[in-house]
């Protein structure tokens, strides 16, 4: 039975990783780079395994230092978040095995160890988060994840990201307050850390206290929704992402923000409970937010001239969908809201990835610069195709079959007029995203001069870049083509969230 | 007890306001130890003498450190 | 303009906190919701199962010690971002140490 | 909803908390001197942590620092205290990160005032 | 700074709050304090030394070679204790139950992993605190 324990094996060994990295006096050379990799691969093995595990046994949940619940800290280990952690892992190898060439001119070289015990905390932040029971030991994470994210941003030391993580930072520090004032709220009146045991508690004294649980969700939301980037909240983000390093960008818009949505999906459904969420109103709220942050996530990237930020808005619209289905509270709802989760990942990932190649090999930004790029470079201009079907929704991608979902679950619940919010979003998105690819494929191969190829790193794509990049893309067109491979896990996961 | 408790919440609430009226960095941060001091002290009152003690040498005094070495090396004057 | 919309705001939130409080347990009560039967079996196992007559130290080093471990991982976060970012090469400054 | 002086003097800690976050919020989005940001984001810090030890507090008891076998005296819920000491840490830890940052700022720009920042800003973006 | 009487106060209280700190590190499971409170009190004396001797001097007390090497290995104590619970056939970081001597009432070495773990913990805090100061203090 040491399955049960790989969670903590995998938490173990990325933070021991993480510590050691400090400690390297040679060189980042290859030996690192394999270490690190390895890493990687062993910790995604015992995912793996977990999963299999998993599906075979149902969830488990492990205490901490064999106390019953509650008194210590409780892992929930269900299906889709072992399923998440494996992805998780999945695409942080895809975005290291990129960042080994594409660092080395977007950070100084002196740093390159720093940033990579940042990344290895990150990651050992995120899984936590995504594994804990226990509401007090999520702030923890939180914490620790905030920090390394806004760190990951700042340590390209341009004007433009010094300011855009300051802001995140401080913005982000005011969501993490927040969110501990609202479990102070609640520890008051359950008196109880860990999840489940609130959830039971809640049930029994929410008639007695229902503004406290009203404003302490008010204030976790709040919180959590400044982190994950809920349209009122959103204005740190394009910023952050936009000037952060690609692989960063990679890592906030693909992983980081999800963990945030999976917080978020655990207190409204784990802690406080469908019913009593629908009974305060909570969901109406969700609702109505989701709806603003898909409209004008969407608009808002439209006006957008640099690729980057158009990409980065195009993830508030994204973490839209995700709500959205949250706040539908039904089974089909929040099983539509997992999947979009996986599937944004590795679309996210996928366009930040070429979009950060096209501009370590062009240095351009600009989106009117990019016509006739992909004469130069397909492959990249591929991946960032598949990942603009992905994201406007086009069958045999993963971003049609998780609007598919959404679309299925909004008719169930009753609300058909979600389908039309989702309709247009699709159609602005087709917007903002097809003239690039239009440009890029379509337009006439300009003259050589034209591109100016700034590179010092040579002419192509360095080959690691380009086979990450690829994988992440061939990551989309699977999960589109086989979406039961992630369905029937998360179907499994359900019953976890909504009892 | 609960007097001193009420007296020494008024004092935090006048510090804290304090510290948003002052123009002059260094001397908000002083305030700013002077209100974890109370801080700690206020904890003594509630009974978690561990948590006093972390805060008297982690808030008010490491804190200030980084915030006054900070100032040294930027500005000392709010505009 | 945005000052005295932000205090307007804040005044509101204020309102709402403060209402609130008239619904809240009563500070200082025995009967609170959060003296349950957690924190009394902190205080009456807490002796037998970890042998320490500081409560508190109890908890976070044994009972939550996973906590405390996330938060020296905190602190240790906190060096690695802040050496990332002032970027100070240390080796270099060691060799000119020992010169002198 | 009478509010009475009992009432206020009951509830000292819990008043003291929502104002003190309230200030300190107030302190953030008000002043445009990272700083004094910074000083705001601890006032809120401490002021949650205020509201969450004041939650395990019982009038009369003792602080939880047992004697053998006279567990049964009533001390004050340890629970929150142990989790404010993790807290304490990680506001350091958020403290200092800052505090960097703001160093880096001004290297880069000359000042630490977030509207010259700005307009410095959109000078750059100008020319 | 030149003051001799600044300098020989410094010298003379140092060994007391080191003392001091170490006191509070080592009875975290019996008084009030614990490896935070007296890890940062530790720390406080090299902050001392340093702000009074200079930044180069203070530094040769704590080199960062050494300090990134408590850090890890405080860490690193705290993974090993946790996992010797898992060898043990139960779970991670389990005190009692996983065979850790719980020796006998109010003594420093009681209570199983805990005073390790403390005294770990403090020294990394301490390092923690005093690598803080110094990177702040650096100037480029």
């Amino acid at each position: 039975m040491i399955n049960i324990h790989f969670p903590i094996f995998i938490l173990t060994l990325l933070l021991a990783f993480a510590t050691i990295i400090p400690l390297q006096k040679r060189p980042f050379d290859r030996r690192f780079q394999v270490i690190m990799m390895s890493v990687l691969v062993v910790s995604l093995v015992m995912a793996i395994g977990e999963l299999i595990y998993v599906i075979d046994h149902g969830a488990y949940s492990y205490t901490f230092g064999s106390y019953e619940r509650g008194i210590g800290i409780e892992f929930l280990v269900d299906e889709f978040s072992v399923l998440m952690t494996a992805v998780v892992i999945v695409i942080a190898f895809f975005i290291l095995l990129y960042s080994i060439r594409d660092l080395e001119h977007e950070i100084d070289p002196s740093r390159i160890y720093s940033y990579y015990t940042l990344i290895f905390l990150l990651l050992f932040a995120m899984i936590g988060m995504i594994f804990t029971n226990d509401i007090f030991n999520m702030y923890v994470f939180v914490e620790i994840l905030s920090i390394t994210s806004v760190a990951i941003i700042a340590i390209k030391n341009k004007k433009d990201s010094l300011m855009a993580s300051m802001k995140y930072l401080i913005m982000g520090t005011i969501g993490s307050i927040t969110v501990l004032m609202g479990f102070a709220l609640i520890y008051m009146v359950t008196g109880h850390l860990n999840m489940t045991l609130i959830a039971e508690e809640i049930v029994l004294v929410w008639e007695q206290y229902p503004l406290n649980i009203l404003l302490a969700m008010g204030f976790i939301l709040t919180g959590f929704g400044i982190k994950a980037a809920i349209f009122p909240l959103h204005n740190w983000l394009p910023d952050a992402h936009s000037s952060a390093p690609t692989p960063s960008s990679a890592f906030l818009s693909g992983l980081v923000v999800k963990a945030y949505v999976f917080a978020i999906a655990k207190m409204i459904y784990r802690v406080v409970g469908p019913d009593i969420s629908t009974n305060i109103g909570l969901t109406d709220y969700i609702l109505i937010f989701a709806v603003l942050s898909i409209i004008m996530g969407s608009v808002y990237a439209l006006s957008q001239t640099d690729i980057k930020r158009r990409l980065a808005y195009s993830s508030v619209a994204q973490i839209g969908y995700i709500f959205l289905g949250l706040g539908l509270a039904t089974d089909l709802g929040i099983s539509a809201a997992l999947f979009h989760v996986i599937s944004h990942a590795f679309m996210k990932s996928a366009l930040f990835l070429s979009a950060g190649s096209i501009i370590y090999l062009t240095g351009k930004r600009h989106v009117k610069d990019l016509s006739g790029i992909a004469y130069t470079m397909p492959v990249t201009m591929t991946v960032f195709c598949i990942g603009t079907l992905g994201m406007i929704g086009i069958p045999a991608t993963s971003g049609f079959m998780s609007k598919w979902y959404l679309g299925l679950a909004s008719l169930d619940a009753g609300q058909p007029e979600l389908l039309i919010v989702i309709l247009i979003s699709s159609f602005l998105n087709a917007l903002y995203y097809l003239p690039i690819v239009i440009s890029a494929f379509l337009q006439e191969k300009p003259s050589r001069e034209t591109i100016v190829v700034v590179s010092t790193q040579g002419t192509t794509v360095p080959r690691s870049m380009k086979i990450s990049m690829a994988l992440v893309g061939a990551g989309v067109i699977i999960i589109g083509l086989f979406p039961n491979i992630v369905m029937d896990i998360i179907n499994m996961a359900v019953p976890t969230f909504i009892e | 007890m609960q007097i001193l408790n009420v007296i020494l919440v008024i004092f935090l609430i006048i510090a804290a306001i304090a510290v948003e009226r002052t123009k002059d960095l260094l001397s908000a941060v002083i305030i700013f130890t002077s209100y974890s001091l109370v801080m700690a002290l206020l904890w003594l009152i509630l009974r978690a003498p561990d948590v006093a003690m972390t805060e008297a040498a982690i808030g008010a005094g490491i804190t200030t450190n980084l915030f006054v070495i900070v100032i040294s090396r930027t500005r000392r004057q709010e505009k | 303009m945005t000052k005295i919309f932000t205090f307007l705001m804040l005044g509101g939130l204020l309102f709402v906190l403060l209402t609130s409080i008239t619904e809240l347990p009563t500070f200082g009560e025995s009967y609170a919701p959060a003296h349950n039967e957690i924190s009394n079996h902190y205080i009456e196992q807490g002796p037998e199962d970890t042998n320490s007559p500081n409560l508190i130290g109890a908890i976070i080093t044994d009972y939550r010690a996973f906590d405390t471990l996330g938060e020296a991982t905190v602190l240790f976060t906190a060096i690695a971002a802040v050496v990332a970012i002032l970027g100070v090469v240390h080796h270099k400054q060691d060799k000119g140490d020992n010169h002198e | 909803m009478p509010i009475e002086i009992d009432f206020f003097l009951n509830n000292i800690n819990y008043i003291g908390a929502m104002v003190l976050f309230v200030i300190g919020l107030y302190t953030v989005l008000t002043h445009p001197n990272l700083i004094k940001k910074v000083i705001g984001i601890n006032i809120m810090e401490t002021s949650v942590f205020l509201f969450f030890v004041s939650i395990g507090f019982i009038s009369g008891a003792n602080a939880p620092i047992v004697e053998q076998g006279q567990a049964a005296e009533t001390v004050v819920n340890p629970l929150p205290s142990a989790m404010i000491l993790t807290g304490i840490v990680v506001a350091i830890g958020v403290t200092a990160f800052a505090l960097s940052l703001i160093v880096k700022i001004h290297e880069a720009y000359g000042t630490i005032e977030l509207d010259e920042i700005m307009q410095i800003r959109s000078a750059e973006k100008n020319d | 700074m030149n003051d001799l009487i600044v300098k020989m106060t410094t010298k003379l209280v140092l060994p007391f709050i080191q003392l001091y700190g170490i006191y509070v590190i080592i009875h975290g499971h019996l008084s009030p304090g614990g490896a935070f409170p007296g890890g940062a009190i530790f720390a406080t004396s090299i902050v001392l030394f340093t702000i009074v001797f200079g930044l180069r001097i203070g530094q040769k007390r704590l080199p960062h070679h050494v300090s990134s090497k408590l850090e890890t290995s405080g860490i690193f104590v705290f993974i090993v204790f946790g996992l010797t619970g898992i060898l043990m056939g139960y779970q991670f970081l389990t005190n009692q139950e996983a065979g850790f001597p719980m020796g006998e009432w109010g003594r420093v070495f009681s209570a199983g992993f805990i005073p390790i773990i403390t005294f770990a913990l403090g020294i990394k805090v301490m390092s923690a605190v005093v690598t803080l100061f110094h990177t702040m203090m650096e100037e480029e």
